[in-house]
């Protein structure tokens, strides 16, 4: 089941380079929400069935797959935004970048002094690559959305690392960690359409009026 | 000895005016003229003390008070000075500071006196006056500071007396500075030329004497005759200096001592006479360069 | 009882959301801030132990975070009271209910033994400020919004793949992964030290993003300039102190570990004179108010870390200026608001003569400025110099150095602001509001400072003893 | 607070008495609704305190046991001491003296009755300053000084901030207050090492630091840079003109007075710590005490305002001081006592001396300008009819500062002049010797300056119509003057006396037995010159008399000043104060910035012009402004980084954690 799992995030760094390479702000919706529902399944492949188990990935599928790309969404409807990302450097450069990146993530992982039993699995260098993506995504593009999307790889790279140890973050724990992030992303939405009232545009480029002369 | 005393006194007070007639002789005869009498300037005192006075309305009591405390002062530092081989009425260890500041005390009133009238040519006067006193001090005290680390004593008799034959050949270098660098002081202290003119007829050259225009009458005699005495007390200092000649005889030495002094008048008569004004602007360059020729004795001697 | 402490204002947010009418709500923020400083107070006064397997418990660096967040809130609470009664045209249900959200979270902050738990609660703090800076509803505020918004939460996830770094490291160290400081505590020794470093880093760059130390801090001024100045406050006295008792907990690990602390240390130092330095170069020439008051703020973080990575004599300095720097970030938040209502702008452009216009409002600023410049008979003279001087005790003349620099530098900037809006005669030329200073937005921040020259010339000894077992918390354990 | 007071006996105590007292003065003012009452009181209660506290430091400098008082401070620093030995008594005496003068003065010169809310104010840290001034004087704790210290300079900030509503006072407040706070940087420094180095906060027993060179270097120039700043030492006087010249009359009093000296206290006391001193602290100090006499009188001649003027010439006088002081430093350190006594003999006198005439001059000032609302010398005039009493209070101040006799200036500078004649002479040291010239320097040019102020505004008429001609100062703002005259005249003549008085403290700072003290003192002809002073007023009034016999004699006419010729004189063509100074300013003009501006004339029929001059200050106004404006222009370029780009900020916290990540690689 282990080696499932791996295989699971060959796909989920797949995602990640789709996220870097579209250019159409849906289908990076869409591809954020796979990702998410990828890191909802795998939990319940590593660990033996329990309520807890239960309850936290049905929550993640929930938040990660519905909800938050449902959000995403209808803020993009309601600021009637053109459909591009709009990147401030060009998705063949970033698509390199997050290559080096993750190729760096292999490297660096090979190096950290991991459990025994972690050593050979693909979940800490996917766990760098995708939250060095969702770095690049947050640097790199234009729109607001595409930052709450970027935090949101970045999230999903730590939430990866994070299933080496789900005993250590009890359940209480994750689901406030959860809650939290749904909030805070639902706050971004709030937000962005805030920021679309007063703009007419979610072109965070627009927003550096506050800065020291 | 009580005779010494009294000489002395009496020559301090009755000797200055003929330096200054002395001086008018010898610049006289330079002219080619007779000039006026070596008593003239005693005539003059006495016209003058005999006349009424006009106060300028504006004056107050420093203009008043400006001659009175200048004699006053000068007559007091006179006392600290040795005439000669006769040690001074007073003497004390520290005495020169006091001599020095006596001085400064009366240039503060002559000074306050000329800018109580409000004219603007004794402000002017009084201006320049103190500036280039200013310049003298150090001067001054560079020579003190020499002649008290030569004689290895801090009182003006003694350090006054002090310089001898011998003194002159162990150090004549330094010694010859600071007669040079005294010499300055003396013909600036008086506002003798080349620093001032007291003859000129134009209000604008003069230092001291513009600054005392509005006096007159007795108060004018004053002021006369202060400047005679400071230009007596600062030429025996002089004299002491230059001419380290001793007897040991009173009544030689007394004789010396009037001869060197009469002498000094007749050398600044000669310098009067041969030199011009300068241009107010060279006269600091002088005087600083009168205090770099002090310090230089100064360190020849300490080094 | 410890648990009301996060339940009393919870209720209080439910009340506030229910209470319809726009004038009475505000009431309920003293309502709640009141007894919850009476209840801190009395848990502080008195000894507690651990409940709930250990996860909660008001240990002496919690009650030194509870006493500085709860009397500021209090304090703020107040004052809103009077502010928000000026400010009718805008709906403060918004605002009441993230205060005493934020109120709860931070409350919790201070009791949590578990970094995890922790974690929430820092969370929590931020998105429930995200709509009080957001309250002036303009291009500006909404720009702020989002700036800290993100930037926080990103330094907040990132708090979290530390705090995950950290849980591993225990996991390689006895394959039983916690997250609970006492344990962490104990074994820590045990820790690889590899992971540790990086639990540091992240958890440091995570924290430090919301505590706002160079060159993390860059939402602090958007956020302080437009957010109200009752909510600059409680950034700059709460979530701060929230903040650095995260880093306070981690550095605990750190020190309990004992692999070469010398790191830990000059990461601390040096990060904390960069924020000085930062701070020193942006307060030169700074127009706005409220944005240099962030930048002091980021100076005083910067002034907490090189305190912390000092050591020694230092801790209590650290603990105490924890303390000191909210209630005069209090008191030139709050007085600052005042002068901005007063002539409807904050660049030292329009705001002139302060003193005529506002004598209390400008007075309070001045004296506020002055406290935070860490002169006496300000308590933030006694906090400053504890550390100074600890710094040269260990004969750290570099680091010494620059820190008077620093400080130096940011007085001359920071005066050069102040002193001109403070003083003269406010120009005639500007349109004028009819804000006057008025008995409940003077009277807050005034007894504030009366509460800074107290602790600054005569502090109770149990507040001291209070700071120095905080102290001894962070002690060096050989 | 744990004070065991006896009241009765024990100097100390109501030394702390009247401190606590003079403290609190201007409380009661703040409480009553009226104004009056409240000032009359704390007038009342620091006159009081401060002849009580005087008695006190009075018997402290006769012998008294200095008692020792602990303060049980709960802050983690230890506890404070206070105390008052010999040395603190020195400075407290002058400081009681002001207090009482300078709260007496205030009654008059800022009368309740018509600015009810400046008196408060103005009353209210009149009484803070001198307590906290007071304060740093009896610490015995570094912590505590430093508590007093930067009250004292908020104070005294907030009573320069009297007027703030005026530009000049603005700016000359903010670079105070900048000087002030960065200065007390340093004393944090001096007095972290003296924790580092002791252990604790607490004054070290005196001479008992045996410290390496490094830190010995460190904490010296850390006190010199501290307290030398508050001294107004050159080149860290560049607050002191401004500040003193725009705070009230008596403010500026109290700040020349006495303020300046508890620098210089503080220098003092921090030498005293250190068991050995290195040789060039005592040259430093020296070199620097020249350069401050010099510089600051060459200042003084070319200033135009009153109050200016004296404040440079307080840096003249802060300069002797040093002077004196590095002499005694330079004796000690080469084993030379005579240098050590004389020096430091001298430089107390002279601390005593500037405290009585600094505070009468400026109180003079303040009768001035109430009587003519300017502070430009150069439209007074004449004033004496107008101030007849205050002027001659004023020339007795005048011809004190200058150092001439028979008043008290002359008496400290004896004393240097005595240091470096008899060391010029004996030898060991003839660099000493140049102190000399210096001093006579410094007082031609004092004479210069104080000529030219006396006479531009007391003599003459008045320049300039347009300035009101007010009247005479009331009795309370005359009686204080005249109790600072009679003493500078007392001490003058009773020179003795004055030596009696720091006598306690020469002899233990320059470590000397009585006897030697006495010996070496006694060379000092303090006699002599009381009995040639006697002299010279003998003298004066002999001529004097000569001179009304002489003019009775005669007829007296009145008529208007001789004008050379020139047939209609006007008030403005009087020489005025600038012109007095143009010649000496031209010399210097290498010190002073002193530039002309005018406006050039052109066409045929030019139009009315005018022509101004400018005194700048050289090291703030042409060094420090614009090595400020270098550090802006860069710190401008540096503030791009904040560009409002939020992914660049985000791209600064990753850089953050990559930088540490590298760094924490071993």
């Amino acid at each position: 089941m282990v080696s499932f799992a791996d295989q699971l995030l060959v796909l989920v760094m797949l995602i990640n380079f789709i996220m870097l390479g579209s250019s159409r702000m849906a289908f990076v919706i869409r591809a954020v929400a796979a990702q998410g529902v990828i890191l909802g399944i795998i939990p319940g492949l590593l660990h033996p069935f329990s309520g807890h188990l239960l309850a936290i990935t049905a929550s993640i599928l929930l938040a990660k797959g519905l909800v938050i790309p449902y959000l995403l969404n209808d803020a993009v409807r309601k600021a009637q935004i053109r459909r591009e990302v709009e990147p401030f450097i060009g998705y063949v450069p970033t698509l390199l970048l997050g290559a080096v990146f993750t190729a760096l993530a292999f490297v660096f992982a090979q190096r950290l002094p991991l459990a025994p039993e972690h050593r050979d699995l693909l979940f800490v260098p996917a766990s760098i690559a995708t939250l060095m993506t969702g770095f690049l995504i947050l640097t790199t593009r234009k729109k607001a959305i595409s930052q709450v999307i970027g935090y949101l790889v970045l999230e999903n790279g730590i939430f990866i690392f994070g299933l080496l140890l789900t005993e250590a973050m009890p359940f209480m724990v994750e689901a406030g960690a959860l809650l939290d992030l749904l909030v805070g992303i639902f706050v971004m939405g709030i937000v962005i359409n805030h920021i679309n009232r007063e703009f007419s545009t979610v072109d965070t480029s627009r927003l550096q009026t506050l800065r020291e002369e | 000895m009580m005779m010494s005393i009294l000489f002395h006194i009496l020559l301090l007070l009755l000797m200055p005016p003929l330096l200054l007639g002395v001086i008018n002789k010898t610049k006289a005869a330079f002219a080619g003229r007779l000039g006026a009498p070596y008593f003239q300037p005693y005539y003059d005192l006495a016209k003058l003390f005999r006349k009424g006075s006009v106060f300028s309305s504006t004056t107050t009591w420093i203009f008043r008070a400006g001659p009175v405390v200048t004699l006053a002062a000068t007559l007091v530092a006179a006392l600290l000075v040795p005439l000669g081989n006769h040690p001074a009425i007073i003497s004390f260890n520290g005495d020169m500071i006091l001599f020095a500041y006596l001085f400064g005390l009366a240039r503060f009133f002559t000074t306050s006196a000329a800018l109580d009238t409000g004219s603007p040519f004794e402000g002017m006067g009084a201006a320049r006056e103190v500036t280039f006193a200013c310049l003298v001090e150090p001067t001054l005290f560079f020579i003190l500071i020499t002649l008290a680390r030569m004689s290895k004593s801090l009182s003006l008799t003694p350090m006054l007396i002090y310089p001898s034959p011998a003194v002159w050949q162990d150090a004549g270098a330094a010694m010859l500075l600071l007669v040079g660098a005294l010499f300055v002081a003396l013909l600036a202290e008086n506002c003798r030329i080349p620093f001032d003119d007291p003859n000129t007829h134009l209000e604008l050259t003069m230092i001291h004497e513009v600054m005392v225009l509005d006096h007159s009458g007795p108060a004018f005699g004053l002021i006369l005759y202060g400047a005679a005495l400071k230009l007596f007390v600062l030429g025996a200092v002089f004299v002491n200096l230059a001419l380290p000649f001793k007897s040991g005889n009173l009544l030689i030495d007394w004789i010396a001592f009037v001869a060197a002094m009469l002498l000094l008048a007749v050398l600044i008569g000669v310098v009067e006479s041969v030199m011009a004004r300068l241009r107010l602007i060279r006269i600091p360059q002088l005087l600083v360069a009168a205090t770099i020729l002090s310090a230089f004795a100064m360190l020849l001697i300490v080094r | 009882m410890i648990h009301l402490l996060v339940l009393l204002p919870l209720l209080g947010a439910l009340i506030a959301w229910l209470i319809p009418g726009n004038r009475l709500r505000p009431l309920m923020l003293p309502t709640i801030a009141l007894p919850h400083l009476g209840l801190s107070l009395y848990l502080i006064a008195s000894p507690t132990v651990p409940v709930h397997g250990g996860w909660i418990w008001l240990d002496p660096l919690g009650k030194i975070t509870l006493l500085a967040i709860s009397s500021l809130f209090a304090v703020c609470a107040v004052y809103a009271v009077g502010y928000l009664a000026y400010r009718q045209e805008r709906s403060n249900r918004v605002l009441c209910l993230g205060l005493l959200v934020c109120l709860a979270a931070m409350s919790l902050v201070t009791l949590c033994q578990h970094l995890g738990l922790l974690w929430v609660a820092i969370e929590t703090t931020t998105v429930s400020m995200a709509p009080l800076i957001y309250f002036n509803r303009n291009a500006r505020s909404i720009e702020a919004t989002w700036k800290y918004l993100l930037i926080c939460s990103v330094g907040i996830a990132l708090a979290l793949l530390g705090l995950l770094f950290l849980a591993y490291a225990t996991h390689v160290a006895h394959q039983n992964a916690t997250l609970l400081l006492p344990d962490l505590l104990e074994d820590a020794s045990a820790l690889n030290r590899g992971w540790l470093h990086a639990a540091f880093i992240f958890l440091l760059v995570g924290y430090g993003s919301k505590l706002g130390l160079a060159p993390l801090h860059t939402w602090k001024p958007d956020a302080y300039g437009e957010a109200p100045g009752l909510v600059g406050a409680l950034l700059a006295g709460g979530l701060v102190n929230c903040a650095f008792l995260a880093i306070l907990r981690v550095y605990q690990i750190c020190l309990a570990s004992v692999t070469e602390l010398l790191f830990f240390q000059q990461v601390l130092v040096v990060l904390g004179l960069i924020s000085m330095a930062v701070a020193a170069i942006f307060m030169a020439r700074q127009h706005d108010f409220k944005r240099m008051l962030a930048y002091s703020s980021v100076e005083h973080v910067g002034i907490l870390a090189v305190g912390l990575g000092i050591g020694k004599g230092a801790l209590f300095g650290v603990l105490f200026h924890l303390i000191n720097n909210g209630l005069t970030k209090g008191v030139l938040f709050l007085s600052s608001g005042n002068i901005h209502r007063s002539y409807g702008g904050k660049t030292v452009e329009v705001v002139q003569g302060a003193l005529t216009r506002l004598p209390w409002s400008g007075g309070l600023f001045l004296a506020g400025f002055i406290a935070i410049t860490g002169s006496p008979p300000f308590s933030p003279f006694i906090s400053e110099f504890s550390i100074i001087s600890s710094i040269f005790v260990q004969r750290q003349y570099l680091v010494g150095g620059l820190f008077l620099l620093f400080l130096a530098a940011i007085f001359i900037g920071m005066a050069l602001t102040v002193l001109p809006m403070v003083m003269g005669t406010p120009r005639t030329d500007l349109e004028v509001t009819d804000y006057r200073d008025r008995m409940l937005t003077v009277g807050p921040p005034l007894v504030m400072l009366l509460v800074i020259v107290w602790l600054g010339v005569w502090p109770p000894e149990a507040l001291l003893q209070l700071l120095k077992d905080g102290a001894a918390m962070l002690e060096v354990r050989s | 607070m744990v004070f065991v007071w006896n009241i009765d006996v024990d100097p100390v105590g109501s030394l702390l008495w009247a401190i606590t007292l003079i403290g609190l003065s201007g409380l009661p003012g703040l409480l009553l609704k009226r104004p009056g009452p409240g000032q009359i009181l704390s007038v009342g209660i620091t006159a009081c305190a401060a002849l009580w506290g005087m008695v006190g430091a009075l018997r402290i400098l006769g012998g008294a046991p200095a008692t020792r008082y602990q303060l049980d401070w709960p802050l983690p620093f230890g506890p404070c001491e206070l105390s008052v030995d010999p040395l603190s008594a020195l400075f407290l005496l002058p400081l009681l003296l002001a207090a009482l003068c300078c709260s007496l003065y205030g009654l008059a010169y800022l009368p309740a009755a018509s600015q009810p809310a400046v008196e408060k104010r103005v009353t209210l840290f009149s009484g803070l300053l001198l307590a906290s001034m007071a304060l740093v004087l009896v610490a015995r704790h570094g912590v505590l000084l430093l508590v007093a210290w930067e009250i004292m300079a908020l104070s005294s900030w907030l009573l320069l901030m009297t007027d703030q509503q005026s530009l000049q006072v603005q700016r000359a407040g903010t670079v105070y207050l900048l000087a002030t706070h960065t200065g007390t940087m340093a004393l944090f420094v001096l007095f972290s090492l003296v924790k580092g180095e002791t252990g604790s906060f607490a004054f070290p027993p005196a001479h008992s630091l045996a410290l390496g060179a490094t830190v010995t270097l460190v904490m010296l120039v850390a006190a010199l840079i501290g307290f030398g700043a508050k001294a107004g030492i050159m080149p860290l006087h560049i607050w002191l003109p401004g500040a003193h010249a725009n705070a009230p009359s008596h403010v500026s009093a109290l700040m020349s007075g006495i303020m300046l000296k508890v620098g210089i206290y503080g220098i003092i006391r921090t030498v005293s710590f250190f068991q050995q001193l290195p040789v060039w602290f005592g040259w430093l100090l020296l070199l620097l005490g020249a350069v401050s006499a010099i510089t600051g009188i060459a200042l003084a001649s070319a200033q135009r305002d009153l109050k200016r003027l004296l404040a440079c010439s307080s840096i003249e006088n802060i300069g002797i001081i040093c002077i004196g002081l590095g002499m005694a430093l330079v004796g000690l350190q080469s084993g030379n006592r005579v240098l050590a006594v004389l020096g430091l003999a001298g430089a107390c006198i002279h601390i005593i001396n500037h405290a009585l005439f600094k505070p009468l001059l400026f109180l003079g000032s303040g009768a001035i300008i109430h009587a003519t609302g300017t502070r430009q010398i150069d439209r007074m005039g004449g004033l004496s009819r107008v101030l007849p009493r205050t002027a001659p209070l004023f020339l007795v101040g005048s011809l004190a500062i200058c150092g001439l006799p028979p008043l008290n200036g002359f008496v400290g500078e004896l004393f240097l002049y005595f240091g470096a004649f008899s060391d010029g002479m004996l030898a060991e040291l003839p660099v000493i010797g140049f102190v000399a010239p210096i001093l006579a320097l410094v007082g031609g040019l004092a004479v210069i300056t104080f000529v030219k102020l006396y006479g531009a505004i007391f003599l003459g008429v008045a320049r300039d119509p347009a300035i009101k001609q007010g009247h005479e100062a009331p009795l309370a703002m005359l009686l204080p003057m005249g109790l600072l005259a009679g003493l500078c005249l007392l001490a003058g003549i009773g020179a003795p006396l004055l030596l009696q008085l720091v006598a306690p403290v020469v002899i233990q700072y320059a470590g000397v037995s009585p006897l030697l003290f006495t010996q070496i003192a006694g060379a000092v002809p303090l006699q002599q010159i009381a009995l040639v002073n006697g002299l010279l007023l003998a003298g004066i009034l002999v001529v004097w008399l000569i001179w009304c016999f002489l003019v009775q004699r005669a007829p007296v006419a009145a008529s208007s000043t001789w004008g050379c010729g020139y047939l209609a004189p006007t008030p403005r063509m009087q020489y005025t104060g600038s012109a007095f100074s143009e010649l000496v300013t031209g010399l210097i003009s290498g010190l002073v910035g002193s530039q002309g501006r005018v406006s050039g004339l052109s066409g045929a029929f030019p139009a009315s012009t005018r022509f101004v001059t400018v005194t700048t200050e050289r090291i703030l106004d042409q060094m420090i402004i614009p090595s400020l404006r270098g550090v802006d222009w860069c710190l401008a370029w540096l503030r791009h980084l904040q560009h409002g780009h939020l992914h660049l900020y985000i791209l600064y916290i990753f850089a953050t954690l990559f930088v540490l990540m590298v760094w924490s690689q071993p």
